[in-house]
């Protein structure tokens, strides 16, 4: 039974990352920097997902402080983001 | 392994290079450093497929989070200049030359990955058999605090040099001042709110993932970077300024790390005979009291090196 | 028992992939930026949340599943702030090179 | 663990520690103690590198230490032989040469702590110490360290005076060694892989010719050429030589270039002593010849001092590469490959010595005169005399003329060459050697020749300081009186010298 | 074929990709962008090669894993160093090219 759990969260990482992947067409053919941020953002959100999933199917509990890590990162990105995105309208660009 | 897991491994390998292709091909180098971002991110994922608990943090920290900010910063910073001139951009058949000479390099290295000795050579039977004599739990941790521990030394070292080069391209007359433009706190922003949420969050978090490393994966870059995030998010939220490079005590700060890694290094001629040898009663005290320092230092260097050198002066 | 929870994990982790996916579709095919902010909103949300609800049924402890759940708090909170960033922002077709 | 710890190891560590610690030390204190602090370490340093060169020369035998008692593979060993030993020694001779003449340049500030006053101080003690690590590293990742920690301590040296040109050069300088550390760490990936350590000496039994190494070894190589700035890798140096202050280019020319060419010799002699190949020796050779040739010709075309002696170095880090192709030569024998492997490591000293005396000489000249035309400089021989005749000195090395360092390594390079019928090497060395004579006599020249209006110096220049200068300059005439014969020192540690031995 | 050489195969590729990169961009913020690809990749492959030496119960290695930590680090204070020249080099000059004089 474990085994077919385990089975079923790798599917669902996988299944989870291809979705995100899709949406980073959105990045290479975006149409704009905030396409382009939105894009990321969701990929950041599935790469989280697909790291808890794989922390429970490859027994790895460290990979969840992984996530954790991943999650407090891709705020401070995320900021980032919100301080450049604000100079770069500054710059009337 | 069933095969699940390989097709995983496959589309993520893909996917580590359909990014790594954009981060090199966009034409706007905004892009390009969003794609790098996510670059990193997948490779954390990467190091987890490849049972390197330890390594996928530091990935996620420094090489995607820190250095992604970092970048990102830059490339805002440098908007509107990165057209090349027209004499730069490389012609055709250098272009052509170049491509050729990269497909080489890395057919021959992965003919080099197909043709590794089998079994692999490792170093892992006795890293294990010796780690009772370090009292730590965590065998990344005894390589790095441990067997190796000079590496870790001299990049501690590697990291404050870094610090001095980015502080000497300060103009002379702000020397000794602070880093960075002053960010102002917007009453009705969200990022003040939201980074006196994240930053408490953010250092309990970071001091659990140094703390856990000596029994589990993590450990001390890890922990720091985190730490060293929350401080930057925290000064570009304008709750607080970076200090004045001048400051006695972020010199201080910035030393102790290293210098109570000499000094203990060189008590262990005393106490163990040789440098950097514990006596294996002591061994993860002495380690334990090497690393709090040495996180502290770290987090502030990496803070620091993100934060620039100083470009206000002191008055 | 065991079966029970295992059923519930699939269930709801199967539920936030689907998340996942309409998320992405809403990124692709909404023609404003308005749009597939919520789209993106949503998977963002209800997504991770749903994965994060699906792995609390695998025991673990206490903690394992405080971490978790701050996990997904975190991304809430990193969402929130590109959201707010990009609905200041948005205008039909986004910022331009 | 056993461990062989001795009172040597103890010096081995104390040539990293010592350095580093002081920079450590200054960066506490701030900019105006980090001179007093350096003044202290210097002779310290000094005296624990005589002090291991005493203790290997004593007891004939390879100082080993394994840190933290945990030998390789799982720990990482420091080694100092005798090349080591002699590259310890002269960087510690030249460092204190260095910061004795640094002194009137970056002096301690009254007030407030300056920029150049910390930064210069600060990272002077971590070349230092990053050197004395490449020198003793036994391990290729802790090498690797060591490289980069070198890298970071250099750079910034390049940009001290912040003028765009000097933050371009720098910034191109950065890139090139990032190019070359990360190709230097893949090679070192690769051996890992294959053979489960990176320790030099086990790596070397264990180690055999195949696809993996040859592999490595070429990446490697290749990733430390282009920081040794060997010719068709050289574009970055001379604007960062010639654009940094003058203590500055004479740590970065005389002795942060050799680093990575003490690498190379290091990965060809010791780490894969059976594996090279005549024509990958031949390629590296070549591409000193064309080095030599192009730098030479080049530096003769220069207006500015500063630029003609960073062109010349790139000239001159051309003979270093020499040595391979006589040393790799299985044919003729033990002998010759000996003279061209001790020709090669002379000249990196000598040119250690020489060019840094003569770029502090072009530092004082450009000082007094306030430019360093080359066509300005008419009268100068008259007005700083002890400091041109320093600069002559430095040349003579350059030139290869008796008596001088350069003399002698250029001479053991030129019989091996002979010897081994390969004369096309000797009609380099000949050629290299007429056209150094010639951009120093054109510099000479100009400066000995009487100036049409009577020459007013900017500043007045310390008498101590051109002292520093001929004492450095000395040191490479000096060499010059060593036997022409492989020195035992050199060979403490090198008992198969015969590169090409059975195959 | 296990995921080690998978990712071995992966990290060769990167490497390549990232020295193209390196070559063909005029710009030095893509160079240094390509530098970290690179790292990327080698990074990788040691990585792989951790993952081959997966024994004594240990998943994988923990000496190559320990030093790909160090790498990753150095990596970040070259990016740092070389990112703070080119933005001092950009207020000095408002450009941000290594060809100035060229």
């Amino acid at each position: 039974m474990r085994a077919a759990v385990a089975d079923f969260l790798f599917a669902a990482a996988g299944f989870v990352l291809a979705t995100v992947a899709l949406g980073l067409v959105r990045i290479l053919r975006g149409r704009g920097d905030d396409d382009r941020i939105m894009a990321a953002q969701l990929l950041g959100t599935g790469g989280i997902a697909a790291m808890l999933l794989l922390a429970d199917a490859m027994s790895m509990p460290a990979a969840v402080d992984v996530a954790l890590t991943l999650a407090l990162l891709a705020a401070f990105v995320s900021v980032a983001f919100v301080k450049g995105f604000a100079r770069l309208g500054a710059d009337g660009t | 392994m069933t095969d699940r897991p390989l097709a995983l491994d496959i589309g993520l390998a893909f996917l580590v290079l359909g990014v790594a292709v954009w981060t090199i091909a966009a034409r706007d180098t905004f892009a390009a450093v969003v794609g790098f971002v996510a670059f990193g991110l997948l490779l954390t994922l990467v190091w987890a497929r490849l049972a390197a608990p330890d390594v996928a943090p530091t990935e996620a920290a420094i090489g995607s989070g820190v250095t992604g900010g970092l970048l990102l910063g830059a490339s805002t910073r440098l908007h509107g200049t990165q057209t090349p001139a027209p004499g730069e951009k490389p012609g055709a058949i250098l272009r052509l030359a170049a491509a050729a000479l990269c497909t080489v390099v890395s057919a021959g290295l992965a003919a080099i990955v197909l043709l590794l000795p089998e079994p692999a050579p490792t170093l892992a039977p006795q890293a294990a058999t010796n780690i009772s004599a370090t009292g730590l739990g965590n065998p990344v941790t005894a390589v790095l605090m441990a067997y190796r521990a000079i590496d870790t030394l001299l990049e501690t070292v590697v990291l404050l040099l870094a610090l001095v080069g980015v502080w000497s391209l300060a103009p002379d007359r702000v020397w000794g001042g602070f880093p960075g433009p002053r960010h102002h706190a917007d009453p009705d922003g969200l990022l003040p709110f939201m980074a006196q949420l994240l930053v408490p969050v953010g250092l309990l978090v970071g001091i659990y993932i140094f703390w856990v490393g000596s029994v589990a994966p993590g450990g001390e870059f890890q922990g720091a970077t985190i730490l060293a995030a929350m401080w930057v998010l925290a000064m570009m939220a304008g709750l607080v300024d970076a200090p004045a490079v001048s400051r006695r005590w972020l010199r201080l700060l910035l030393v102790a790390g290293p210098a109570v890694f000499f000094a203990i290094g060189l008590a262990g001629f005393a106490m163990a005979g040789a440098f950097l040898a514990y006596p294996e009663a002591y061994a993860k005290l002495l380690i334990v009291t090497i690393e709090v320092p040495v996180t502290l230092s770290i987090a502030t260097m990496l803070a620091l090196l993100v934060a620039g050198p100083p470009e206000r002066a002191l008055r | 028992m065991s079966l029970a929870l295992d059923v519930l994990t699939i269930v709801a982790v199967s539920a936030g992939a689907f998340f996942f996916l309409a998320g992405t579709v809403g990124l692709l095919r909404f023609p404003d930026a308005l749009s597939r902010l919520h789209a993106l909103t949503k998977a963002d949300n209800l997504g991770l949340g749903l994965v994060v609800l699906g792995l609390l049924f695998q025991p673990e402890g206490l903690f394992a599943g405080l971490k978790l759940i701050t996990v997904w708090l975190l991304t809430l909170l990193a969402g929130a702030t590109v959201t707010q960033l990009i609905a200041r922002t948005a205008r039909p077709g986004g910022a331009q090179e | 663990m056993p461990n062989s710890a001795t009172a040597g190891g103890f010096l081995l560590i104390l040539a990293i520690v010592l350095p580093v610690t002081g920079a450590l030390l200054s960066l506490v204190l701030g900019g105006r103690h980090a001179e007093r602090v350096a003044l202290l370490v210097m002779p310290a340093g000094l005296v624990v590198a005589v002090a291991i060169a005493s203790v290997v020369w004593r007891t004939h035998t390879v100082l080993e230490y394994s840190v933290g008692s945990w030998d390789p593979p799982l720990g990482v060993a420091f080694r100092a032989d005798g090349l080591s030993v002699v590259m310890i020694v002269t960087a510690a001779l030249l460092i204190c040469g260095i910061g004795a003449f640094a002194r009137a340049q970056f002096p301690t500030p009254r007030g407030q702590e300056t920029r150049t006053s910390l930064v210069f101080w600060t990272l002077l003690l971590a070349v230092w110490g990053a050197l004395n690590a490449v020198f003793i590293g036994g391990d290729l990742f802790k090498l690797y360290v060591a490289l980069e920690l070198l890298t970071f301590a250099a750079v910034p040296l390049v940009s001290l005076d912040g003028r765009a040109e000097t933050l371009t050069a720098a910034l191109r300088y950065l890139l090139f060694a990032l190019f070359g550390s990360i190709l230097y760490l893949l090679g070192a990936v690769l051996f890992y892989g294959a053979h489960g350590t990176l320790d030099i000496v086990l790596l070397s039994h264990r180690i055999h010719a195949g696809p993996v190494a040859w592999a490595a070894i070429s990446l490697m190589t290749a990733g430390l050429l282009a920081k040794a700035a060997l010719y068709p890798f050289h574009l970055w140096l001379p604007p960062a030589h010639a654009g940094a202050p003058a203590p500055a280019s004479a740590i970065l020319s005389g002795l942060v270039v050799k680093a990575p060419f003490f690498l190379v010799v290091r990965l060809w002699f010791d780490v894969m002593p059976r594996v090279p190949e005549r024509a990958a020796a031949q390629v590296l050779g070549t591409l000193g010849a064309a080095a030599i040739l192009f730098g030479s010709v080049v530096a003769l075309r220069q207006a500015r001092l500063k630029l003609l002696i960073a062109y010349s170095t790139v000239a001159q880090i051309g003979y270093l590469f020499l040595m391979f192709p006589l040393a790799v030569e299985p044919e003729t024998g033990h002998q010759w490959n000996t003279a061209a492997w001790t020709g090669g490591v002379l000249q990196a000293i000598s040119h250690a010595f020489a060019k840094a005396a003569m770029f502090m000489a072009a530092g004082l000249i450009a000082e007094a005169l306030g430019h360093d035309r080359i066509a300005g400089l008419a009268g100068i021989g008259r007005a700083l005399p002890i400091t041109v005749f320093a600069f002559g000195l430095g040349g003579l090395s350059l030139m290869g003329l008796p008596p001088s360092g350069g003399f002698v390594a250029k001479a053991m390079l030129l019989t091996a060459a002979v010897a081994e019928g390969q004369w096309w090497w000797a009609v380099v060395v000949l050629t290299g050697g007429v056209l150094a004579g010639g951009y120093v006599f054109l510099v000479l020249a100009r400066a000995l020749a009487d100036a049409s209006e009577p020459l007013t110096l900017l500043s007045p220049i310390s008498p101590s300081r051109q002292a520093v200068v001929v004492a450095l300059a000395l040191c490479a005439v000096l060499l010059g009186f060593i036997p022409l014969r492989p020195s035992e020192l050199l060979h403490i540690g090198r008992p198969d010298i015969a590169i090409g031995g059975p195959r | 074929m296990g995921e080690a050489t998978l990712y071995g195969l992966c990290g060769a590729a990167l490497v390549g990709l990232g020295l193209f990169g390196l070559i063909v961009h005029p710009q030095p913020l893509r160079k240094i962008l390509a530098f970290n690809l690179i790292g990327g990749g080698v990074f990788l492959l040691f990585g792989a090669i951790a993952r081959r030496g997966a024994a004594a119960g240990f998943g994988g290695d923990p000496v190559p894993q320990a030093l790909v930590i160090t790498g990753i680090v150095v990596a970040f204070s070259a990016t740092a160093l070389a990112v703070a020249l080119l933005l001092r080099l950009f207020q000095e000059t408002g450009q941000a090219t290594l060809h100035l004089d060229g």
